[in-house]
């Protein structure tokens, strides 16, 4: 891993330059952004913003090719593979909710505590109070508490995404990045998922991508709009969605 | 004993020869008598007779000795009559030249042995080199050239100053110089001139001559000898890597050709499909087929048995795996792993099914005569069958390309792979073109049956010495890139060509395989991969 | 050892899979070499080998159902690590032939005394020490694995891919055995044994001994595997196997899971192969032929993937009906039935024999123990619900 | 998709455990084995060939051959009042396999005799079976030596009766003084080619007239190859080729070697596992001349050969049957045991494993051979040349016959070595320090 000296800067998460293309297109364009620690960021942005590739670039799926990654000022992410990146504190929710099909959601949330992930360590592992405590917290906060011996496969498709969402709360990371969670909820779902995701930032920092407006506003962060790989406004959401700009590429007149 | 023979018997040709040149006695009894040994069945007095027969000046003996070297000669044991069967199915007596009506039923070919055919080549050699033919003058001062007979000297001294063909000149200066670099009492200068004459020709066989001519030479001549070798070794080693590239491309061609069937099915529909190999044997086994009917029922189309072999292949291979689709894979699309498992098992049966028709043995499949033999191209070989195969390959990899982007089910194959869904809410009816795809991979599998039955076995084996080969191709390549099965075939052909003088043919299959495994984790998805998120999708 | 995973690992299923090996184990043994020879009840001995020769088939399908079953990885040369488990016991049966060899050699085996070697290659010292080949039957597998896997795991090859690598690496080996500068005895390999540990190979006892040996080393390596998938490894494992990088987010290692239960599984293979060269009597280079690992992993489709138990089973009927097809007026056709057995499977029972039988047998148990289940319920995690799975 | 086939070990249902390890019982126990009542009517003869796999294509035709021997002798009234039954098994080109079926055909079929075998290695997996279970084995395919087993009968060719007299030919008549011995890498080749190697050197051949060529099993790529042998030809003598290239990949290799214009009056090639079977698969024309080196060409005249054409062709209702040197190697074999089991009137392994030694049986080229005391047999030896319509033409042959040899005199290791099992009852007799048990020490 690589530590920097001192701190470059107070931001949890800071981009700065970010350059990465696949065969020619050029999916992220100079992207710099910065996320205060304990803050929630709404990604907003049309379809081949960069938004996901952004997240991949973060969590380490995708190496740029040119720009700094930083993490808690001090740890750049561009160096670093999923696993290392995942086991410092960035957890991720994908875009179609990603949960282990084949294993009941109690197991999904067990795998996703933030405890020793070495092979010696979960072979010679045993259950232990203090973890049943985590996940029973975590499985009422999602309000899975009734499913939690059903096999995720058979989950609804809301309950998935909220069961991912659990996964990431177990994982206990200090920047959580979410993959537009609402797709295909209810008005319901949606609104008690935003209410889920403030909640979580009263500890978490958050990034959100989201195509859902209403939620976004709902959620009344700063938003950040993404065109073409780069930032092409950045504000409250009142700000950003009279943005002209933003208007034309994304919102439509 | 048999060296001094030969000996004695090309003196006797040759002089027997020059005397004919001026007058042609007849001699009679000895002639008949000579003939009649043909019936002996004996070796020993075979060779007697062509002696004899080849020495009488007989204007007969032209026509026997070639008939001997091309079977068409017959005896019959018991009257001690030989005949020839002419070219024309004319049959004559050969020891009177009168048509016969039909061969007596105990009459049965005269036979030879490598001995005797060396014989018959060197009289035959010996009776055309003043033949009116230029190729075949060239033929026999060639023959002259690797026997360098002394004897042969004035006939060929006589041939060359009258010679006006451009290549007969060149290959009867080559035999002069041959027979002078042996001739003991040939003066040092004749003897550096003839060196120099080699030298310029080159090749193995002027190697050969040089070498075999070192020993006891003036010394002057021997240093010549010694440096004409050195030059021409080097010049050879330069050859044997343009040799070896053409190898590699040889090798790259049937490994493309092998592959590329399956860089549709399983690079473009993903599907892994096992049975490749026995698709290549269905093909090999349909042009089997369509040579044993012309062979049957038309002889004179052989020539054609491949271009009539090739969309029949294409057909019956494509059918049979459009089959394959309807009735097993389409059940399977999505399970990878599962496909390979089920199309291995539909591979026994098929292997064990042509096994119980055509039976376990090899299937003899003919080179029409444009395939068959080669050519020199400076210092190195180049067989036509080889040679078509490349182009075939090529021609068929152009096609594909064409096929797949400006038809109109190429544009439906491309739009199904990238986007079912999408695909099918347009109109395109994806479960007919993946059929047709599974088909047209499966087809192309046939063509390269019919190319490969012309270089290897027929036999219900075939595909599975192939099948190895060519998913290493498609993974090395790149999977779901046409350009880069075609790299891959040619790079894995040519490395492996230049692999094998160095460490022999099976460490250097070994060495192969290492770097593809070695490869592969340096780039998982192969020499052209594609990149960005859609491959994950 | 934390005796926690030998209980966890103990359902009561798998000690009744255990106690019916066990049982066969002592039994077959026993009847063979105690009963009166032609009585009733005497397994003769033939059929004792032929049985051990399924039993060490069955520990292969083990090794390969772990990690395809619970994995995700297909590997298409993990006879390669059989084979190679059996050529380290072969090369220790064939120095204990000593100047037994037609040639006499003290030292050399005779495919060397006749192709002139004149002194025993350094890779043949040791084997004459039984210890150190029992360890070389786990180490060379093993070491083969290890870096096979470190290579292809690190740098992400799956899938297909893997498969078709592990093919290659099989099929070079294959290549390079039947070297015979290799100096393992080439296409022949190696055989004639005739003592192990100083008992004849050949003698019933022995023989008996082996398959009880046999069971035994079947019976530990499913303990082994229950032990691993019953842990919360064997819950990362299916986690790699169903949604591989999701897995990576969470913060696991996922190259080395990867590559701890591929080595393992490669360490179990070669003890299979290790104990099936003295009851074959033969090892040769055709054990690294890429279709016969092919066949393996049929085996464990046919018995039914990710339950162990069906992989054992699967192992036992295929090569059962191999033997079966293969005499007799149908043995023109055992090529047409193993082919439509390798679709039918892949087709119709695509969870193979176990795997079907529980989907037909859960849904009907799922009722009758509803009741049950509640009380059942605040140990979940280890005894996980099976009610929702009717599907 | 695969989710859904594959479940957590835990989810079992215990029942469905039960049940699946009592059907591992049941299959261990319903084996097909149970002991089959051999019919006192009739003899069993075991035949023990590949018919699917990458060897049917050669063996096959031995199991039709020792159907159709067997066929003739009930035909005559079988042996000794009994009909011959056949038993024929299918060891799918599978070494282990082939022990498993030895195993079988002995213990359950109770075979008298087992006829089978093509590769050295399928004979190598049996030979403890034959030995454990003391069974009579005849094997007629042409060997690399080194072997004389008290429950094996050799009937094809040794080193001695087929590589050596070839060479002889090959130095005396045709003048070779260059050497090409190329084969494929496997033990037959590997043994053949030491002991021309030593042979030729004893005649005076030098080291770097002789190129030692090994290809894989099922080479198809012969560039390079025929290529080094043009050149290695070209050095001023006369060369020839020996080859031990094994069945598959000789057509491509002959295909290559017309193609780039070898023909047999430069470089002849002569071959020990080419045959009429093989060259079927072969266009021949641009192969005259060639040759090769057998016990039996199917185109010898002579009038037991000709019924034996003839009689096979009928029973195969295939007028175009070719037939092939180890057909007659079988031939030879199953008449010496008919012979000696009328002679000792028992099929008992024992009695007829002794008195075969000594049995003489006509061969199909005119000759008689004899059983000798190390179980290999005399025999002719033939050079014939390829002709264009893919017969053999014989233009040598040697003046008696040959006794097999089953240690070469070339071998270092194994030229004091000689197998005896009637005086000595020793397959590896030391000559020098007379004893049982190879070199000794």
């Amino acid at each position: 891993m690589n530590v920097m000296d001192t701190r470059a800067t107070s931001a949890m998460l800071y981009l700065d330059g970010v350059h990465v293309s696949f065969d020619g297109f050029h999916a992220i364009n100079n992207l710099s952004l910065a996320l205060e620690p304990g803050e929630m960021r709404a990604i907003i942005g049309p379809n081949g913003a960069g938004k996901t590739t952004m997240m991949d670039i973060i969590t380490g799926k995708t190496k740029p090719d040119e720009g700094t990654v930083l993490f808690d000022g001090v740890t750049d992410l561009t160096r670093l593979d999923e696993t290392r990146i995942a086991e410092l504190g960035i957890g991720r929710k994908f875009q179609k909710p990603t949960v282990f099909e084949s294993q009941t959601v109690q197991d999904n949330l067990l795998l996703a505590l933030n405890v020793d992930h070495s092979v010696r360590g979960t072979l010679f592992w045993r259950e232990s109070r203090a973890e049943t405590e985590r996940i029973q917290k975590v499985l009422e906060t999602i309000r899975l508490t009734d499913a939690r011996n059903r096999l995720a496969g058979s989950l609804s498709h809301g309950q998935k995404q909220w069961l991912e969402i659990g996964m990431l709360l177990a994982q206990d990371p200090k920047l959580l990045l979410v993959d537009e969670p609402v797709a295909g909820m209810t008005d319901v779902e949606t609104h008690q998922t935003a209410e889920l995701l403030k909640e979580i930032n009263k500890d978490h920092t958050i990034m959100v991508v989201e195509h859902d407006m209403t939620f976004v506003r709902e959620l009344g962060v700063k938003v950040t709009c993404l065109h073409e790989g780069t930032v092409l406004a950045e504000g409250s959401i009142d700000q950003v969605s009279s943005n002209e700009r933003v208007v034309e590429v994304y919102l439509g007149r | 004993m048999f060296g001094y023979f030969l000996e004695r018997f090309r003196a006797l040709v040759l002089s027997v020869l020059l005397i004919a040149c001026f007058a042609l006695p007849a001699f009679a009894g000895p002639f008949e008598d000579a003939v009649a040994k043909f019936a002996n069945d004996e070796f020993s007095d075979t060779a007697e007779a062509i002696e004899a027969v080849a020495s009488s000046g007989n204007p007969l003996a032209f026509p026997i000795i070639s008939a001997l070297q091309e079977e068409r000669l017959s005896a019959d044991p018991e009257s001690k009559k030989v005949f020839i069967t002419q070219a024309d199915g004319k049959i004559i007596d050969a020891a009177t030249g009168a048509v016969v009506d039909k061969l007596p039923d105990n009459a049965a070919s005269v036979r030879l042995n490598n001995r005797l055919r060396r014989t018959v080549e060197a009289a035959l050699g010996s009776l055309t080199l003043l033949s009116p033919d230029p190729a075949k003058r060239v033929a026999a001062a060639q023959s002259v050239f690797k026997s360098h007979d002394e004897n042969a000297l004035p006939v060929v001294e006589g041939a060359l100053a009258k010679e006006t063909d451009k290549a007969a000149k060149q290959a009867f200066t080559e035999a002069r110089a041959a027979i002078i670099l042996f001739k003991s009492d040939a003066s040092d200068n004749d003897k550096l001139d003839a060196v120099a004459v080699i030298k310029a020709r080159g090749d193995q066989e002027a190697l050969a001559l040089l070498t075999s001519a070192g020993s006891d030479q003036p010394p002057l001549v021997a240093q010549a000898i010694t440096g004409a070798i050195s030059s021409i070794q080097s010049n050879l080693a330069m050859w044997s890597a343009v040799q070896n590239a053409w190898y590699g491309l040889s090798l790259g061609s049937v490994l493309l050709l092998a592959a590329i069937g399956l860089a549709i099915t399983f690079g473009v529909m993903g599907v892994i499909n096992m049975a490749h190999g026995e698709m290549v044997m269905i093909g090999a086994y349909t042009t089997f087929v369509v040579q044993e009917v012309i062979r049957t029922r038309y002889p004179g189309l052989f020539d054609y048995s491949l271009l009539i072999a090739v969309p029949l292949a294409f057909l019956v291979a494509g059918g049979i795996g459009v089959a394959i689709e309807r009735s097993i894979i389409r059940f399977l699309y999505g399970r990878p792993l599962e496909t390979l498992l089920a199309t291995w098992g539909l591979s026994l049966v098929l292997q064990q099914a042509v096994r119980t028709m055509f039976g376990p043995t090899n299937r003899e499949v003919g080179n029409p005569s444009w395939m068959s033999g080669a050519f020199e191209l400076g210092q190195i070989t180049i067989t036509y069958n080889r040679l078509w195969i490349l182009c075939f390959t090529l021609a068929v990899f152009v096609i594909l390309l064409a096929m797949l982007g400006y038809t109109a089910l190429g544009l439906e194959m491309r739009a199904v792979t990238q986007n079912r869904r999408m695909a099918a809410s347009m109109g395109i009816a994806t479960s007919r073109v993946d059929a047709l795809t599974f088909g047209l991979g499966s087809g192309i599998a046939g063509i390269a049956g019919v190319a490969l039955s012309q270089i290897d076995n027929v036999s219900p084996n075939l595909g599975q010495s192939y099948i190895i080969d060519s998913f290493m191709v498609v993974v090395f390549g790149g999977v779901g890139n046409l350009w880069g099965t075609l790299v891959g075939a040619f790079t894995l052909g040519i490395a492996n060509k230049f692999l094998e003088p160095v460490a022999g043919a099976v460490l250097g299959k070994i060495a192969i395989l290492v770097l593809i495994i070695l490869f592969i984790q340096k780039r998982p998805r192969g020499l052209f991969a594609l990149k960005g998120r859609a491959v994950e999708a | 050892m934390s005796a926690h995973i030998l209980t966890r690992s103990l359902d009561r299923a798998a000690t009744a899979f255990i106690l019916i090996v066990a049982a066969v184990g002592i039994l077959v043994p026993l009847s063979n070499l105690l009963l009166p020879q032609g009585s009733f009840l005497q397994v003769p001995t033939y059929l004792v080998a032929l049985w051990g020769k399924y039993v060490c088939y069955a520990i292969l399908a083990l090794s390969i159902d772990l990690i395809w079953g619970y994995c995700g990885i297909l590997s298409l040369g993990h006879g390669a690590f059989f084979a190679l488990g059996g050529y380290a016991m072969g090369m220790y049966l064939m120095r204990q032939i000593g100047s037994r060899g037609v040639y006499g050699n003290p030292i050399l085996p005779d495919f060397m005394v006749f192709l002139n070697w004149d002194k025993l290659p350094w890779y043949w010292y040791g084997f004459d020490m039984f210890p150190f080949a029992a360890l070389m039957v786990l180490v060379v597998p093993g070491l083969l694995a290890f870096c096979f896997g470190w290579l292809a795991f690190r740098s992400r090859v799956t899938g297909v891919y893997l498969s078709i690598i592990t093919q290659a690496m099989t099929y070079a080996l294959l290549l390079a055995f039947f070297r015979n500068d290799f100096g393992f005895g080439g296409n022949n390999g190696l055989t004639d044994f005739k003592d192990i540990l100083g008992f004849n190979v050949q003698a019933d006892g022995t023989r008996a001994a082996l398959f009880a040996l046999s069971c035994l080393a079947l019976i530990i390596g499913f303990l082994i595997c229950r032990a691993i998938v019953t842990s919360k490894l064997g819950k990362v494992l299916i986690a790699v196997r169903d949604a591989e990088s999701r897995t990576r987010f969470l913060g696991y290692r996922v190259e080395s899971y990867k590559l701890f239960v591929f080595t393992l599984s490669a360490c179990m293979a070669g003890v299979a192969g290790a104990l099936y060269v003295p009851q074959v009597g033969i090892i040769n280079p055709s054990e690294f032929a890429p279709g016969n690992s092919i066949e393996a992993v049929i085996w464990v489709a046919v018995g039914g993937r990710g339950t162990l138990v069906g992989a054992a089973l699967g192992a036992v009927v295929v090569n059962y009906a191999k033997t079966f097809f293969t005499s007799g007026p149908l043995a023109p056709y055992w090529l047409f039935m193993l082919g439509a057995l390798f679709i039918l499977v892949t087709l119709l029972l695509p969870k193979g024999i176990v795997g079907t039988f529980n989907s037909w047998w859960e849904p009907w148990r799922a009722q009758r123990v509803a009741a049950v289940e509640s009380a059942a319920r605040e140990d979940g995690i280890s005894e996980p619900n099976s009610a929702e799975q009717a599907q | 998709m695969i989710t859904q086939l594959t479940h957590d070990i835990a989810r079992l249902s215990r029942r469905g455990w039960l049940a699946a390890a009592a059907g591992l019982v049941l299959g261990l126990a319903s084996s097909p084995f149970s002991p089959a009542k051999a019919a006192d009517d009739t003899i069993k003869v075991g035949v023990l060939h590949s018919l699917s796999g990458t060897m049917a294509i050669s063996e096959t035709t031995l199991k039709d051959t020792i159907l159709f021997l067997i066929d003739e002798q009930n035909k005559k009234g079988g042996v000794l009042g009994k009909k011959l039954e056949a038993v024929v098994v299918d060891p799918a080109s599978n070494w282990p396999l082939f022990a498993e079926k030895a195993r079988e055909l002995i213990t359950k079929d109770k075979v008298a005799v087992v006829f089978g075998c093509w590769t050295s290695v399928s004979r190598k997996s049996v030979l403890p079976v034959f030995k454990e279970l003391n069974n009579i084995l005849f094997y007629p395919v042409q060997y690399e030596g080194e072997e004389s087993e008290r429950n094996v009968f050799y009937t094809g060719a040794a080193p001695n009766q087929q590589a050596i007299p070839a060479v002889d030919y090959l130095m005396k008549d045709e003048k070779v003084k260059r050497w090409v011995l190329a084969g494929t890498d496997y033990v037959y080749p590997r043994t053949t080619n030491k002991i021309l190697e030593a042979y030729l050197k004893s005649k005076g051949v030098k080291q770097e007239d002789i190129m030692i060529n090994y290809t894989p099993f099922g080479h198809s790529d012969w560039q390079t190859i025929v290529a080094d042998i043009k050149k290695f030809g070209s050095a001023g003598k006369k060369t020839a080729v020996v080859s031990t290239i094994n069945g598959d990949a000789n057509v491509p290799f002959y295909k290559e070697l017309g193609n780039q214009g070898i023909k047999a009056t430069d470089i002849p090639v002569v071959a020990f596992s080419v045959g009429e079977e093989e060259l079927a698969g072969i266009d021949t024309k641009p192969l005259v001349g060639h040759l090769a080196a057998w016990n039996y060409f199917e185109s010898i005249k002579t009038p037991a050969n000709e019924k034996f054409i003839k009689d096979w062709q009928a029973y195969t209702k295939n007028p175009k049957r070719v037939t092939n040197d180890p057909m007659e190697a079988y031939y030879i074999g199953f008449n010496m045991w008919v012979k000696a089991v009328e002679k000792v009137k028992s099929t008992d392994p024992d009695k007829v494993i002794d008195a075969l030694p000594g049995i003489e049986a006509p061969n199909l080229t005119g000759g008689v051979s004899k059983m000798l005391p190390n179980h290999h047999i005399t025999k002719p030896v033939f050079i014939g040349e390829i002709k264009g319509n893919g017969q053999f033409d014989v233009v040598w042959k040697t003046p008696g016959l040959v006794a097999g040899d089953a240690w070469s005199k070339e071998l270092e290791g194994s030229r004091d070595l000689i197998g005896d099992w009637v005086g000595k009852k020793c397959g590896n007799w030391n000559t020098k320090t007379n004893k049982c048990g190879g070199q000794g020490s």
